[in-house]
C-alpha cells in the first residue's frame, strides 16, 4: 500500500510507511527499526504503538508520520489493543465484511513490552492472535528521562539506578524477555538489530508469514539516554552483537537457531566503553561489576549454542 | 520585572541555564521563576524556556508573552526560528555568536530600538571549560546587559550553585566561574 | 494558518491525512549538515536503510540527495558509508543562513 | 415479541448480547458478572452468534481489546463489575474520547476494601465523569430493554459515545423474575447495521487514532464530546419513542411514580425503587402525598426535567447507594442539589446513603425515611446526609 502523496510531502517520503517529520531525537534507533520493519511488510499494515518516545514522537495532532493504520491506547496494552484489532479483522472477514490482508504489528519499548506491558503482552502471545510485537528495547525509560527498566543492563547509569557513593547504578542483571516469549510457545520468536538490517529484515518476513503470534526483540540505541554520540548508533548496536552481549538468534516453532555468529568475539568492555552510562564500571572498585556482566555474557551464549545444537 | 525567553536545542541546557539564572538571583532574595515549555520535541530540537526575576512576589502563572530580553544559546537557531517574536520594545537580545552585533542586526533586519548584543559563548567555554557548554558564560553577558547585580556577588551566587552540581569536580566549577566573568567582560554592543 | 474550532475537526481526535508528519520540518534541528558525492557514491542504499529522518532521497533505486527539510545532522549515513561519500559540515555558525534558505534538497545538479 | 419467560438478570443481559450479536466480545469474568461471560461464551460455542469472543487475561485487556476492536470498524462489547471496572479505568477514558460506541453491561457491586461482591454503586459512581453515557434499570426487564436500546443511543451519528447499562448485583442478576424479551429478529431491525464513523482497517484510507493531543487541540476534542453529551437527550428520547412503538414498555429520563401531588418524594437508581413504589403505596394508604421518581438516565444528567418533575414537592430524600466521601452528600444528592440551586424551588433536599456492600433495604426502612420527610415538612429539623442502617 502506497497512499498517494500530497504535494507538500516530500520525496524521500514516497513509498514509505513511516514517514520524516517524526520528533525523534538525533540518531534514535526506534525510527530505524520501525523503518526496516515496514519495509519487510508489503500488505496493508495496522501498527499499535505503545505510549513512549516512539509514539509521543510520531503522532503529534494533527499531524501523523504513519502512512499505514496506526493506534495508540495506552502504555502498557499495545497487545490488547492489537488483539482487539485483529480479532475486528477476523470478524469482518469471516462476515464478508472485508477481503484485503492486513498485517497487524505491536510496537512497544522496553517499559511497555518488560514491565508494564508484560501482561498484556504475554495474554495476547497466549491467545495466539496473529501479529508481530516487536520490542525495540533501548534499555531504560527513555521517554520519561532515563529510568531504570527490567530491560536495563547491570551497572547502567540511570535516573533511578543511580550512581551513588554507596550503589554503583542499576543492581540486576536484565530480564531476558525473548525466553520468555519464547516460553509462550509461539512459533516465532527472535531476537535482532537493526544495524544488521537483513537479518531483521528477514526476520520480520518469517515472523509475518507465520498464522500465530510472534515476537522480535530489537535493539535500539539512545543516544541520550546510553550518552554516545548521535552518529554512532550503529557502530554500538553492532559491537553489542560482537560481544555477544546482544546475540541475533531466532526460534522457530520450538528449534533455536543462531542466525549470526560474530567472526571475532570481542570482549564486553568494548560494548560498555563508548557508553556514558557505564563510565563508572571502568572505576577500579567496579571492575567486578564487568567480570560478572562477562561472566553471565558467556553463560548466555554458552546456553544458546547448546540449544541450537551446536555444543 | 524582568521576564526572559531563553533559545536553545533539546538537550543543550536551555532549562539548566533558566534555572541557574533564577537560582542566583533567587539567593540575592530576589523573587523567581523559571520553566521550561514542555513539547514533544526531542534532543536537537529547538526549545524554549523562560526565567521571571523580580524584586517583588510573582502571582503569574501563564507564559512570557513579551519578554525584555531574549537569550540564543545556539548560534543555528538564528534564522530558523522567529527569535526576536514578541520581544518589548527596547528589550535586549543576547545571542551566543562570534558575530558583531550590527551584523545580526543587519541580518535580522531589527529595529533600532533592539538593543542586540553578541558573546562568543562557544569559544570562551571551550577554552575556559574545555568543551562547548555556552549556558554559564551567558549568565555573565546577561548580568552585564541587565544589570541583576553586582558582578561580585553574582560570581559568589553562581559559585554557590555550580558547587552543589559540580561538588565531585571542582576543576569544572572553576572553568565555568572563569568563563562567566570573561563573558561579563566580552559582551559586545554595549553602547550600540 | 488559524486552527480550525472544534466543530470543523474530526471527532475523537482521528488524524485522516497519513504521513502528513512529513509536512513539519525537522530540518532547523541540524547543527551539521551531511554532503552528498555523487562521484563517490557507489549507491549501496546503506544510508538510506540507517536514516533515522528517512531524509535521504532516493529515485529508482538511486540516491539522488539529502532531504535537507527533515535531516536532523545525526550523521550516521556519513559514518556507515563504506566510501565516504557523505561529509559532515557544520552548518555555519553564527551566521543567519543566507545561503540555505532556498536549499530544500541537494540535488543532483549541485 | 416472544411470551413472557424466567430468566435471571445475567441471563436477560446475556440474551440481550446474543440477540445483538456484536462482532466482537472481549471480557474476563467477576463476581457478579461472571455468569454473563459464561453464557456468552456458550453462545460463541455452540454457533448462535457471529462475534469473535477475546477471552482476555484481564479486565484492562478486556477494555483495550474492546477499544481496538471498535476502532477497527467492529460493534464491539465487554461486561464487567466493581474491581474490573476499576482495572478498567485509564482505558474507560479513553473508550468515550475515542468517541468508540461501546455497550457495557455493569452488573454494580461494591469496591475493595474490604473486598465484597455485593451491590452498590461505588463502581458506576467511580466512573460517572468519565464521559460514558450511564442508564440504569429497576429489574431485569428494565436492564434488559436498556441494553438493546444503548446500542441505538451510543451509535447514533450525533453521539457517538459509549454507553454503560447498570444492572444490581445478584439483587437483579442472580434473581429469576419474568422476561418478555424481543424476538432475534426484533431486535436485528431494531438495532439496525452499525457503521462506524472511522475504521483502521479501511485499506485505502489508514488513519491514525490516539494521538498525541496537546494544549493546542486537547481542549476542542474534550468540547466535541460535551456536544456528543448534548445529543444524548434527544436521541434517549427518539430511540425510546420507537422501542415503545415496538414493545408497548415506555422509557423515559426517569419514570415518575404517584408525583402529580406529592408533597414528599424519594429519588434513586436501580433495584431499590422498586422496593420504594410500595412504601409509597403503603403511605398513600395513609393520605400521606409521597411520591417517587426512579432515574433511569445518571450521565448525562437531565437536570431541567427533573426540576420540573418536583413541582410541588416539598421535601425530598435522595437516595445514593455510594458515598463520595466529600462530606457533602453522595453523587446523585450533589447533583441534584446543584440542579436546584438555580430554580428558587421552596424544597429541602436530604440524603440517605444507604445499602453499602449489599445491606438490604427492605419496605418498612423505606417508610421511616418517608415519615422522615413528612416531619421535616412539619418543621422537624432536618439532617443534611443519613448513613440510613449502618449500626451506631
Amino acid at each position: 500500500m502506497t497512499p498517494e502523496v500530497n504535494q507538500e510531502t516530500n520525496r524521500a517520503q514516497i513509498g514509505e510507511e513511516f514517514t520524516s517529520g517524526h520528533r525523534l531525537c538525533q540518531g534514535c534507533g526506534a525510527s530505524i527499526i520501525v523503518h526496516n520493519v515496514l519495509k519487510a511488510v508489503d500488505t496493508p499494515v495496522v501498527v499499535s504503538v505503545a505510549t513512549g518516545c516512539l509514539e509521543v514522537s510520531s503522532s503529534i495532532y494533527p499531524q501523523s508520520a504513519w502512512n499505514c493504520s496506526f493506534i495508540h491506547n495506552a502504555f502498557e496494552n499495545a497487545a490488547a489493543t492489537l488483539s482487539g484489532v485483529e480479532t475486528a479483522y477476523r470478524a469482518l472477514k469471516k462476515q464478508g465484511r472485508i477481503d484485503d490482508e492486513f498485517t497487524f504489528i505491536a510496537f512497544g519499548g522496553d517499559g511497555g513490552t518488560y514491565d508494564i506491558g508484560f501482561q498484556s503482552l504475554s495474554g495476547a502471545m497466549e491467545r495466539g492472535h496473529d501479529m508481530v510485537y516487536i520490542c525495540y528495547d533501548n534499555q531504560a525509560y527513555m521517554n520519561t528521562g532515563i529510568q531504570r527498566s527490567s530491560a536495563t543492563p547491570q551497572g547502567a547509569n540511570t535516573t533511578t539506578s543511580p550512581v551513588g557513593s554507596v550503589i554503583p547504578g542499576k543492581k540486576q542483571f536484565r530480564k531476558d524477555i525473548t525466553e520468555i516469549m519464547a516460553a509462550h510457545n509461539i512459533p516465532y520468536a527472535a531476537q535482532a538489530s537493526p544495524y544488521h538490517w537483513k537479518d531483521l529484515r528477514k526476520k520480520v518476513k518469517k515472523a509475518v508469514a507465520i498464522d500465530g503470534p510472534a515476537f522480535i526483540n530489537v535493539l535500539s540505541v539512545c543516544p541520550r539516554g546510553w550518552r554516545t554520540a548521535e552518529s554512532k548508533g550503529m557502530e554500538i548496536t553492532k559491537i553489542a552483537v560482537e560481544t555477544l552481549y546482544w546475540p541475533l538468534y531466532e526460534i522457530e516453532e520450538g528449534q533455536y537457531h543462531i542466525t549470526h555468529k560474530p567472526k571475532k568475539i570481542k570482549p564486553v568492555e568494548e560494548w560498555l566503553k563508548p557508553q556514558g552510562r557505564f563510565k563508572h564500571l571502568f572505576k577500579e572498585e567496579n571492575k567486578d561489576i564487568i567480570k560478572i556482566l562477562q561472566e553471565r555474557v558467556n553463560e548466555r551464549w554458552e546456553r544458546l549454542l547448546r540449544l541450537a545444537g551446536e555444543k | 520585572m524582568l521576564e526572559i525567553r531563553w533559545h536553545g536545542r533539546g538537550g543543550q541546557g536551555s532549562k539548566t541555564a533558566s534555572i541557574l539564572l533564577a537560582k542566583i538571583a533567587s539567593a540575592t532574595g530576589k523573587h523567581i521563576q523559571a520553566f521550561p515549555e514542555y513539547g514533544p520535541e526531542r534532543m536537537g530540537a529547538p526549545v524554549l524556556a523562560y526565567t521571571r526575576i523580580s524584586d517583588g512576589p510573582i502571582h503569574l502563572h501563564c507564559q512570557v508573552e513579551t519578554p525584555d530580553l531574549v537569550v540564543v544559546l545556539d548560534p543555528t537557531l538564528i534564522g530558523t526560528v522567529d527569535i526576536t517574536q514578541n520581544l518589548k520594545k527596547g528589550g535586549n537580545l543576547i545571542i551566543n555568536s562570534d558575530y558583531e552585533p550590527d551584523k545580526i542586526r543587519d541580518k535580522l533586519g531589527l529595529a533600532a530600538d533592539v538593543n542586540t548584543y553578541t558573546i562568543d559563548a562557544n569559544t570562551i567555554s571551550e577554552e575556559e571549560i574545555g568543551r562547548i557548554f555556552p549556558n554559564t558564560p551567558m549568565l555573565g553577558a546577561i548580568n552585564r546587559v541587565v544589570n541583576l547585580m553586582d558582578q561580585d556577588s553574582f560570581l559568589n551566587q553562581a559559585r554557590e550553585e555550580l558547587k552543589k552540581k559540580f561538588s565531585h569536580k571542582p576543576e569544572v566549577i572553576e572553568g565555568n566561574m572563569r568563563s562567566i566573568d570573561m563573558a561579563y567582560r566580552e559582551v559586545k554592543g554595549l553602547n550600540g | 494558518m488559524a486552527k480550525k474550532g472544534w466543530r470543523e475537526l474530526p471527532r475523537g481526535g482521528v488524524i485522516k491525512d497519513p504521513g502528513s508528519a512529513s509536512k513539519y520540518r525537522t530540518g532547523s534541528w541540524r547543527v551539521k549538515r551531511p554532503l552528498w558525492s555523487e562521484e563517490k557514491c557507489i549507491q549501496c542504499l546503506l544510508c538510506h536503510v540507517y536514516c533515522p529522518d528517512i531524509a535521504i532521497d532516493v529515485e529508482e533505486g538511486k540516491v539522488i540527495g539529502i532531504d535537507y527539510n527533515h535531516c536532523k545532522g545525526c550523521g550516521i549515513c556519513a559514518n556507515q558509508c563504506p566510501v565516504q561519500a557523505l561529509e559532515m559540515i557544520s552548518e555555519d555558525k553564527g551566521d543567519v543562513n543566507d545561503e540555505t534558505e532556498e536549499v530544500d534538497h541537494q540535488k543532483k545538479s549541485e | 415479541m416472544k411470551p413472557q419467560i424466567a430468566l435471571t438478570g445475567n441471563e436477560a443481559l446475556a440474551l440481550g448480547m446474543r440477540q445483538i450479536n456484536p462482532d466482537v466480545v472481549a471480557a474476563y469474568p467477576i463476581t457478579p458478572q461472571t455468569e454473563v461471560v459464561q453464557m456468552f461464551s456458550q453462545f460463541v460455542a455452540d454457533g448462535e452468534v457471529d462475534t469473535e469472543f477475546i477471552t482476555v487475561e484481564s479486565e484492562h485487556s478486556a477494555m483495550s481489546a474492546t477499544v481496538g476492536a471498535a476502532a477497527g470498524g467492529c460493534r464491539a462489547m465487554t461486561a464487567t463489575s466493581a474491581n474490573g471496572l476499576a482495572l478498567m479505568w485509564e482505558i474507560v477514558y479513553i473508550a468515550a474520547s475515542l468517541r468508540l460506541p461501546i455497550v457495557m453491561p455493569l452488573i454494580n457491586r461494591a469496591l475493595s476494601a474490604p473486598i465484597n461482591i455485593h451491590c452498590d454503586h461505588s463502581d458506576a459512581m467511580g466512573v460517572r465523569d468519565s464521559g460514558w453515557i450511564q442508564l440504569f434499570g429497576e429489574n431485569a426487564q428494565q436492564a434488559y430493554d436498556n441494553l438493546i436500546q444503548a446500542v441505538r443511543i451510543a451509535e447514533h451519528k450525533n453521539v457517538r459515545l459509549p454507553v454503560i447499562v447498570n444492572m444490581d448485583g445478584f439483587i437483579i442478576s442472580h434473581a429469576v423474575e419474568n422476561l418478555k424479551p424481543l424476538t432475534d429478529q426484533e431486535v436485528t431491525d431494531f438495532i439496525g447495521d452499525y457503521k462506524p464513523e472511522y475504521s483502521l482497517l479501511d485499506p485505502g484510507n489508514p488513519i491514525t487514532v490516539g494521538p498525541l493531543d496537546l494544549q493546542d487541540y486537547y481542549f476542542e476534542h474534550k468540547r466535541q464530546q460535551i456536544d456528543g453529551m448534548e445529543h444524548v437527550f434527544d436521541v434517549v428520547a427518539e430511540v425510546a419513542r420507537e422501542f415503545k412503538e415496538l414493545t408497548g414498555r415506555e422509557y423515559g429520563f426517569f419514570e415518575t411514580y404517584k408525583m402529580d401531588d406529592a408533597e414528599i418524594a424519594v429519588l434513586g437508581l436501580g433495584s431499590t425503587m422498586g422496593t420504594a413504589r410500595i412504601a409509597v403505596d403503603n403511605l398513600r394508604a395513609d393520605g400521606i402525598k409521597a411520591g417517587l421518581i426512579n432515574l433511569r438516565l445518571f450521565r448525562p444528567f437531565p437536570a431541567g426535567q427533573l426540576i420540573r418533575a418536583l413541582n410541588g414537592v416539598k421535601v425530598l430524600g435522595v437516595f445514593d447507594r455510594a458515598d463520595t466521601f466529600s462530606l457533602n452528600g453522595g453523587p446523585l444528592f450533589l447533583d441534584v442539589k446543584a440542579s436546584l440551586y438555580d430554580s428558587s424551588r421552596d424544597l429541602k433536599v436530604v440524603n440517605y446513603i444507604y445499602g453499602l456492600g449489599g445491606r438490604d433495604i427492605n419496605v418498612s426502612n423505606i417508610e421511616d425515611i418517608l415519615r422522615e420527610l413528612v416531619a421535616i415538612k412539619e418543621g422537624q429539623k432536618e439532617k443534611k446526609v443519613t448513613y440510613y442502617g449502618v449500626r451506631e
